[in-house]
């Protein structure tokens, strides 16, 4: 059997199945920050923050009101999103017409005051969220032992992202949406709501990024700062993707997981950078993104 | 002012009485007086930066702060957002054609929503426009300067609205394509459209319009009926600083 | 002077400017003019180096120029104006053209120094300012000029570089009959000495200014000579000027 | 000539060309003397160099962004490499004071140089992101390397004597070095945004086309106030590793490159008190805040959303408004 | 006598379960029950948030001494910052008695003589568990280290512990510091086929390690975990379910006697959970202090020390022990086992000992730390 650089195929099999898993997360949040990047001209700061809240508030459903991992998975990026509604429609909105340093500064500040209070209530060592019962346990792929629950995380992320995908590229309301981005004005003059569809896009987006907690929660360890270092690694995502690309975003997210799994297996201490690596290279080389548009 | 006691203003489909429109401190527009009937073509003439644009856009309900009032269909919309005003049939083509980039021809067309059932439908319009019909799958801006300039024009036609303001739909484009679009506009009149039309060619205004507004400054201060323009011609350069 | 032979600009496939041989005498005001999407803004980004050839070669007083930068291109006295209007907006109208005198000079670096030394610029800086007609608005802020002024600041300053060669594009763009004169006065004034090459729509100022014409359609040459010629040319009648134009 | 040309001159007062220092520039500089003077007989004097340290870092950072137009989400990398290097030097290699912070700033001009000409290529959110993905990359070596100490940092480093002859053991001292260092450092910073070069860097932030144009060739004019802002950022990190007789990654952080975007924007971008008045008060939230135990970081928050909402010029960016006078 | 107190930790990080407010509080009842003030002791009380930023850390420690009259930082975790505040200690001659930090460098190259490092090190870790592990029958290793200086420090002095043991290291894998996912590293440590995988990294990188080594049935396939640097917190927030059967190395456990049973009781109900062995060691340091002060009736530092250092240790949460001239406390550690669901009676009932290593056998011995003072006279 051969070998690649002294790593058996099956190792490396799997250590590209779970890059891909990997690439799920990232995707699933890329996605959620490309979105609301692309309509609100927001750096949302407090994405990582907000992915945090949803495997919170999935851990609090169960714990406080018993309820369970599926629900879940739609009640608390409801519940997420809603509170990204507020807070969208109290502060981010009157930061519209400025350069995006006061939207990014913002939402690190916001980003920091919740934290800071999770950090507070439910201290850092973090809290235990058990994977659902119906996906415990595992498939033995002959080269992998692949729990059920990463599969699941697969299935679930991909069908969100092409969801949104599909919504914003092919049906009506995204054609409102990727028009308001250039023009909210004149889209308004249409006779739409604008500030509406901003508002619920921004919870849409929050949402994405709660929805990605929740998946998480059973596998990561729950705590307030599980998102805190994410948003910039998935800010990268983005840019690589090319900004405001959606499908952009959703490949160069599961991408960069697969190319992330093999770092780890080849040179494990630069898995760290190899994003920001492959980042440079890629600004250099394309500035717009792989998947941007020139305009 | 000569306007009223000549047409009076009761049957107006558009009436604005002392609009005042401000962008940010600075205060541009000082109480623009006039009105349109249904049916009308009427433009609004003058320098650069006379406020032509501002008195479109304050109409629309586009610009942030604004005083006065404007009627349409007798009911006041100085306090209402764009969205509402355009939901009451009104329509705008802006200075600057607003095409998007990220929508195909066929997307930007569509994206108006319909706001009444008897607008054009996408047949007639392509019929209008055949070089939409020939581009419809490409991006938006990769149109050229004309093309945009009609596909601005085609999107509101299809939303049922039969009051267009249109700002300066001929700059910018070669005589050939101006001529084309002066005969839509004609033909727009004769189905009962009523028109907003601001000009800086005002030849080409004068070939399609009734009546002729002057501002001056952010205040109307002339109007002059189509068919008076050669007596009025001297008048009419001086406004214009020909 | 400037000569182009076989300029191409393809994007991503599409042909805006294909095979274009244009050549533009010295001391003439020479007006490129077509259709929308004809590809002369194009043409311009190609000439001065904004955009980069596909194909074909740039040559400026006998010299290839087709590997240069944007910036030396201007270096070598071949300015450029733009679509729309390009002046420095924080800046007063006096700070706009010393930037232009400036570089000429060659301190631009010295960032040890105090702007106090800028100060010999002003007179000359003044001269030109004058000459456009700005001179009450000296210490205004670019910004706050009218459109027509702020086209007229943009040729002083470009004139400050004291350039061999100017292009235009469509410097009568939005501008009221009242400024389309001024201008077309200007642009009169200041072709003593000077080449220019233009793009414009507005024919009344072509047929005054222009010594030759030269019409793009689709990306190709169409037609070229004298407004008369041009002008009467059937297939430009059909592509640009239309049958109802007098 | 014409009626509108009448009004526009009526509506706009012509303002008075000034050339040099304005007055009022000038007394805010000796005032500001004069208070960094008395500040260590009324703060603690390390906690007054801290102050004097992130004053020049943020106004190094100012140089890039309020005169530059040039948003760098990166500059930790300069400020903690050259405190690492000065750190190192003065501790391995025994320099002296001067000369150890000479090391350590000359590394980060080298390291901009080298970031710079790869960055400037980009514009806008792209030229943040390169500048952070440089960053995180020196952030890695920072942590890989050997000399750097890991997590650890570098320790104990050695306050050698000034040339070699002053002692500078005592912090009253020192502060006394490190407020030349800064006073001068910002002092040549005003003077950069205010010479021939300042000027074409301001052209080139309002229209860059324009400029190049005109036959300039920006890049070089970007990579140089780069280069320059660079250098500042090391100046200012490696004296801080002499203040503290530490380096750590605490300095290379990403955080730290995003404290020093708050500092300068609470202060108000693109003046010349903001990045110092900015700095002094998130140093002094982060010491003084540090008794309030585990709600330093929602405090923190606070002030920043408090901050965007209200004073979005920043402080002084408000107070100049107010005043009508660029401060 | 007047003596002040300084807890200086992280109080809004990722240290804050295990030091943070609840050292404070320990610190607060180790002057309570040592009823100082019959004794003529006052004692003030102060603390700070360092954020774990060794600049901070060391202005505020130097403002303490210079201008606030402290005489004794305790606590502070993360080696940077407590390298720091060893110096400023030093150069004001005052008294440091860690307890947080992990580096075994506190006693060793960068030790002073000013000192005292309470409650464990990374030898001590790797002894522990290291040893026990490997006498188990666990031989061979595969370690996951956080790619930093504690990391790889604990690897190196684990796996010293381990073959001076007859086991043998089969490989290791650095990630990066922070992760979040391990599921690649721990492949490849499976794929390995080493009996033990020895967890080199700490906090939220550990735990999501053992959440993910359980996801991936690492344990169920024959594979033991061990973790070498584990807080009673970190086990909680894995459940039982989770961690059950893992094996770690703790200087203090709650649970292990009526005199700790007792003080964890008092303790919790102020801060909801049980004290860390951080929490304990600032207890036990802040208790040793103030006998030295009662010994000396002065608060001159140096003569505390030396007090300190001459009188045995003796308290109820570490039992008796002594201080090493280096500065390092011993004392014994403990090997631990994380009960199966059933066997837990309770949220925090997580633990069972396997076996106590005596302070001797755990840290490493004064002549191969290479601490010059110490080893001078
Ligand atoms: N966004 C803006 N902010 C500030 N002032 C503006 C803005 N837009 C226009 N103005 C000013 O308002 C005045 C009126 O402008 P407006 O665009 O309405 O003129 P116009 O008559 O349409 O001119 P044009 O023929 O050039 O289109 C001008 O003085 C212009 O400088
Ligand atoms: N960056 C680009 N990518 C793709 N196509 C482009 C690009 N720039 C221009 N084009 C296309 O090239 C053609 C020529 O454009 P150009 O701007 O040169 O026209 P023009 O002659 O200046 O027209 P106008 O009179 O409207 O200014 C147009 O069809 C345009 O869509
Ligand atoms: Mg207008
Ligand atoms: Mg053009």
């Amino acid at each position: 059997m051969f070998e690649l650089l002294g790593v058996p195929p099956q190792v490396l099999m799997g250590q590209l199945l779970i890059g891909l898993i990997n690439g799920s997360f990232y995707a699933v949040l890329s996605l959620g920050l490309a979105v609301i990047f692309g309509l609100l001209n927001i750096i949302n700061f407090t994405h990582g923050a907000q992915y945090m809240m949803g495997a919170f508030v999935a851990w609090m459903l169960l714990n406080y009101l018993g309820i369970g991992y599926w629900p879940a998975l739609v009640l608390s990026p409801l519940v997420v999103g809603a509170i990204g509604i507020v807070l969208e429609r109290t502060m981010i909105s009157r930061l519209y017409k400025l350069d995006h340093l006061y939207g990014l500064l913002l939402t690190f500040g916001l980003a920091l005051i919740i934290q800071g209070l999770f950090r507070n209530y439910y201290g850092v060592s973090g809290l235990p969220y058990a994977i659902p019962p119906a996906l415990q346990g595992g498939q033995n792929l002959g080269f992998m032992f692949l729990p059920n629950y990463r599969g699941w995380v697969i299935v679930a992320s991909v069908i969100v992202c092409f969801g949104t995908w599909f919504m914003i590229e092919k049906t009506r309301l995204g054609a409102y949406l990727r028009a308001a981005t250039e023009n909210p004005e004149l889209v308004g003059a249409f006779g739409i709501n604008v500030p509406r569809m901003i508002t619920l896009t921004y919870g849409f987006g929050v949402g994405l990024a709660a929805f990605a907690g929740v998946l998480a929660a059973p596998i990561y360890s729950v705590n307030p700062n599980m998102g805190a270092d994410l948003i910039i690694v998935v800010f990268a995502v983005v840019v690589i993707g090319g900004m405001g690309s959606i499908m952009g975003a959703i490949l160069t997210g599961f991408g960069l997981g697969i190319v992330e799994g093999l770092t780890r297996v080849f040179y494990p201490e630069g898995s760290a950078v190899v994003i920001f690596v492959i980042m440079a290279i890629v600004l250099m080389i394309k500035p717009e993104g792989l998947f941007g548009s020139s305009t | 002012m000569e306007t009223r006691t000549e047409t009076g203003t009761r049957d107006a489909l558009l009436e604005v009485s002392g609009l005042e429109g401000w962008y940010g401190e600075s205060h541009v527009l000082h109480g623009v007086d006039f009105h349109v009937k249904q049916g009308e073509v009427v433009t609004l003439l003058g320098r650069n930066g006379a406020g032509k644009t501002t008195t479109i856009k304050a109409i629309m309900g586009l610009l942030d702060k604004r005083r006065g009032s404007v009627k349409l269909g007798g009911r006041e919309t100085i306090s209402l957002q764009a969205r509402h005003i355009a939901r009451m049939g009104i329509a705008i083509c802006p200075e600057e054609r607003g095409i998007f980039s990220s929508l195909s021809v066929e997307e930007n067309l569509h994206l108006p929503p319909k706001l009444a059932e008897d607008g054009l439908s996408t047949d007639r319009i392509f019929e209008l426009f055949p070089n939409l019909k020939e581009r419809r799958r490409s991006q938006g801006t990769k149109l050229s300067g004309g093309e945009q300039q009609m596909l601005a024009i085609a999107r509101i036609l299809r939303t049922g609205s039969k009051f267009l303001l249109l700002d300066e739909p001929t700059e910018g484009l070669a005589p050939v394509i101006v001529q084309q679009i002066g005969r839509t506009i004609s033909a727009l009149k004769e189905e009962g459209f009523t028109i907003v039309l601001v000009e800086q060619n005002f030849r080409f205004a004068a070939s399609v319009a009734d009546r002729h507004y002057v501002v001056e400054q952010g205040r109307v201060v002339d109007m002059i009926p189509n068919h008076a323009l050669d007596a009025n011609i001297e008048k009419l350069h001086a406004y214009l600083g020909v | 002077m400037l000569q182009a032979s076989g300029l191409t600009k393809e994007f991503k496939g599409f042909v805006a400017v294909n095979n274009v041989d244009l050549t533009v005498e010295r001391g003439t005001i020479h007006a490129l003019i077509g259709p929308n999407g004809a590809g002369k803004t194009t043409c311009f980004n190609l000439l001065t180096k904004f955009l980069q050839p596909t194909r074909g070669t740039i040559t400026y007083d006998g010299r290839d120029i087709t590997s240069l930068s944007a910036a030396d291109i201007a270096r070598l006295g071949l300015v450029r104006s733009f679509q729309i209007s390009a002046v420095f907006d924080d800046l007063t109208v006096l700070e706009n053209v010393r930037i232009a005198m400036q570089r000429r000079r060659g301190d631009s670096y010295d960032f040890w120094r105090s702007e106090v030394l800028l100060a010999q610029y002003d007179d000359e800086a003044r001269g030109y300012v004058e000459s456009v007609g700005l001179g009450d608005f000296l210490n205004h802020r670019a910004a706050e000029l009218s459109y027509g002024r702020k086209r007229a600041l943009e040729i002083a300053t470009t004139l400050a570089l004291e350039p061999d060669m100017l292009l235009l594009d469509e410097p009568m763009a939005g501008m009221a009959q009242a400024d389309v004169d001024r201008i077309s006065a200007l642009i009169k004034r200041i072709s003593e000495g000077r080449t220019i090459l233009m793009v414009e729509h507005n024919l009344s100022v072509v047929a005054n200014l222009s010594d030759r014409i030269t019409v793009l359609a689709r990306g190709e040459v169409l037609a070229e000579g004298d407004y008369d010629t041009v002008s009467k040319s059937p297939e430009v009648i059909d592509a640009y000027i239309g049958a109802g134009h007098d | 000539m014409s009626t509108t040309e009448n009004t526009t001159k009526a509506a706009l007062p012509a303002m008075t060309h000034t050339v040099g220092m304005p007055r009022h520039q000038k007394i805010i500089f000796v005032v500001l003397l004069a208070v960094l003077i008395a500040l260590p007989f009324m703060v603690y004097p390390v906690f007054a160099m801290k102050v004097l340290c992130f004053a020049l870092f943020a106004c190094a950072f100012n140089l890039l962004l309020g005169f530059g137009g040039l948003l760098s989400f990166g500059h930790a990398a300069y400020f903690g490499m050259a405190s690492y290097v000065c750190a190192h030097a003065a501790k391995v290699w025994g320099l002296t004071p001067e000369l150890a912070i000479l090391t350590g700033t000359a590394t980060a001009a080298v390291l901009g140089l080298v970031i710079g000409s790869l960055a400037i290529r980009r514009q806008g959110i792209y030229f943040a992101m390169v500048t952070l993905a440089f960053a995180q990359m020196v952030y890695f070596f920072a942590l890989q390397a050997e000399f750097t100490g890991g997590e650890d940092g570098i320790q104990s480093v050695p306050r050698n004597d000034l040339f070699g002859l002053l002692p500078m053991k005592d912090d009253l001292t020192f502060y006394f070095f490190v407020l030349a260092i800064t006073y001068g450092g910002i002092l040549f910073i005003y003077r950069i945004t205010h010479s021939p070069f300042g000027q074409v860097l301001k052209s080139i932030r309002e229209n860059e086309p324009r400029a190049v144009s005109l036959g300039y060739h920006v890049n070089r004019y970007k990579l140089m106030v780069f280069v320059l802002s660079a250098t500042f950022a090391g100046l200012a990190g490696a004296t801080k590793s002499q203040v503290f007789h530490l380096a750590s990654l605490t300095d290379v952080h990403w955080t730290m490159s995003g404290e020093v975007v708050l500092m300068t924007l609470l202060g108000g971008m693109g003046t010349v008190l903001g990045p110092i008045v900015g700095a002094a008060i998130v140093v002094t939230m982060q010491n003084y805040l540090a008794y309030l135990g585990a709600w330093v970081t929602v405090i923190q928050g606070c002030i920043f959303v408090i901050g965007v909402l209200l004073f979005r010029e920043g402080i002084i960016g408000v107070l100049s408004r107010i005043l009508k006078k660029p401060l | 006598t007047d003596v002040k107190l300084g807890v200086l930790n992280d109080q809004s990080g990722v240290y804050a379960d295990l030091s943070g407010e609840g050292s404070v509080v320990a610190a607060r009842m180790a002057v309570e029950d040592f009823d100082a003030e019959s004794k003529g002791i006052n004692v003030e009380i102060i603390s700070a948030d360092h954020q774990n930023k060794p600049d901070i850390a060391s202005n505020i420690a130097r403002q303490w001494y210079d201008q606030d009259g402290v005489d004794v930082i305790l606590d502070v975790p993360t080696s940077s910052t407590a390298l720091a505040v060893a110096d400023v200690t030093a150069e004001f001659d005052k008294i440091f008695i860690n307890s947080g930090a992990a580096t075994s460098d506190l006693t060793r190259g960068n030790c002073q003589p000013t000192t005292i490092h309470w409650t464990y090190d990374t030898a001590s870790l790797a002894n522990g568990t290291g040893k026990a592990v490997t006498d188990a029958g666990g031989d061979t290793w595969f370690f996951l280290t956080a790619d930093y200086a504690f990391g790889h420090a604990l690897e190196r002095d684990t796996t010293a512990v381990v073959e001076a043991n007859g086991g043998e290291v089969l490989g290791s894998v650095a990630h990066p510091f922070p992760g979040t996912d391990f599921s690649s590293f721990l492949l490849q440590a499976q794929a390995s086929g080493a009996k033990v995988i020895g967890l080199a990294n700490a906090g939220a990188d550990t735990v999501n390690s053992i959440k993910q080594a359980a996801e991936f049935g690492i344990v169920q396939a024959g594979q033991k975990l061990a973790g070498l640097l584990l807080f009673i917190n970190n086990v909680h927030s894995l459940g039982a379910e989770t961690a059950q059967g893992l094996q770690m190395t703790t200087a203090f456990y709650w649970d292990m006697n009526d005199e700790t049973r007792e003080f964890s009781e008092r303790f919790q109900a102020e801060i909801g959970a049980p004290p860390s062995m951080v929490q304990a060691g600032v207890y036990a340091g802040t208790l040793h202090y103030l006998k030295a002060v009662e010994a000396v009736g002065s608060n001159d530092s140096s003569a505390i020390v030396a007090k300190m250092k001459e009188m045995e240790t003796d308290d109820p949460l570490f039992g008796k022990g002594y201080i090493r001239k280096d500065g390092r406390v011993i004392h014994d550690m403990y090997l631990m086992e994380v009960k199966s669901p059933d066997e837990s009676t309770g949220e925090w009932d997580l633990l069972k000992q396997v076996s106590t290593i005596s302070g001797e056998d755990a840290f490493l011995p004064m002549e191969e730390g290479g601490c010059e003072f110490a080893l001078a006279d």
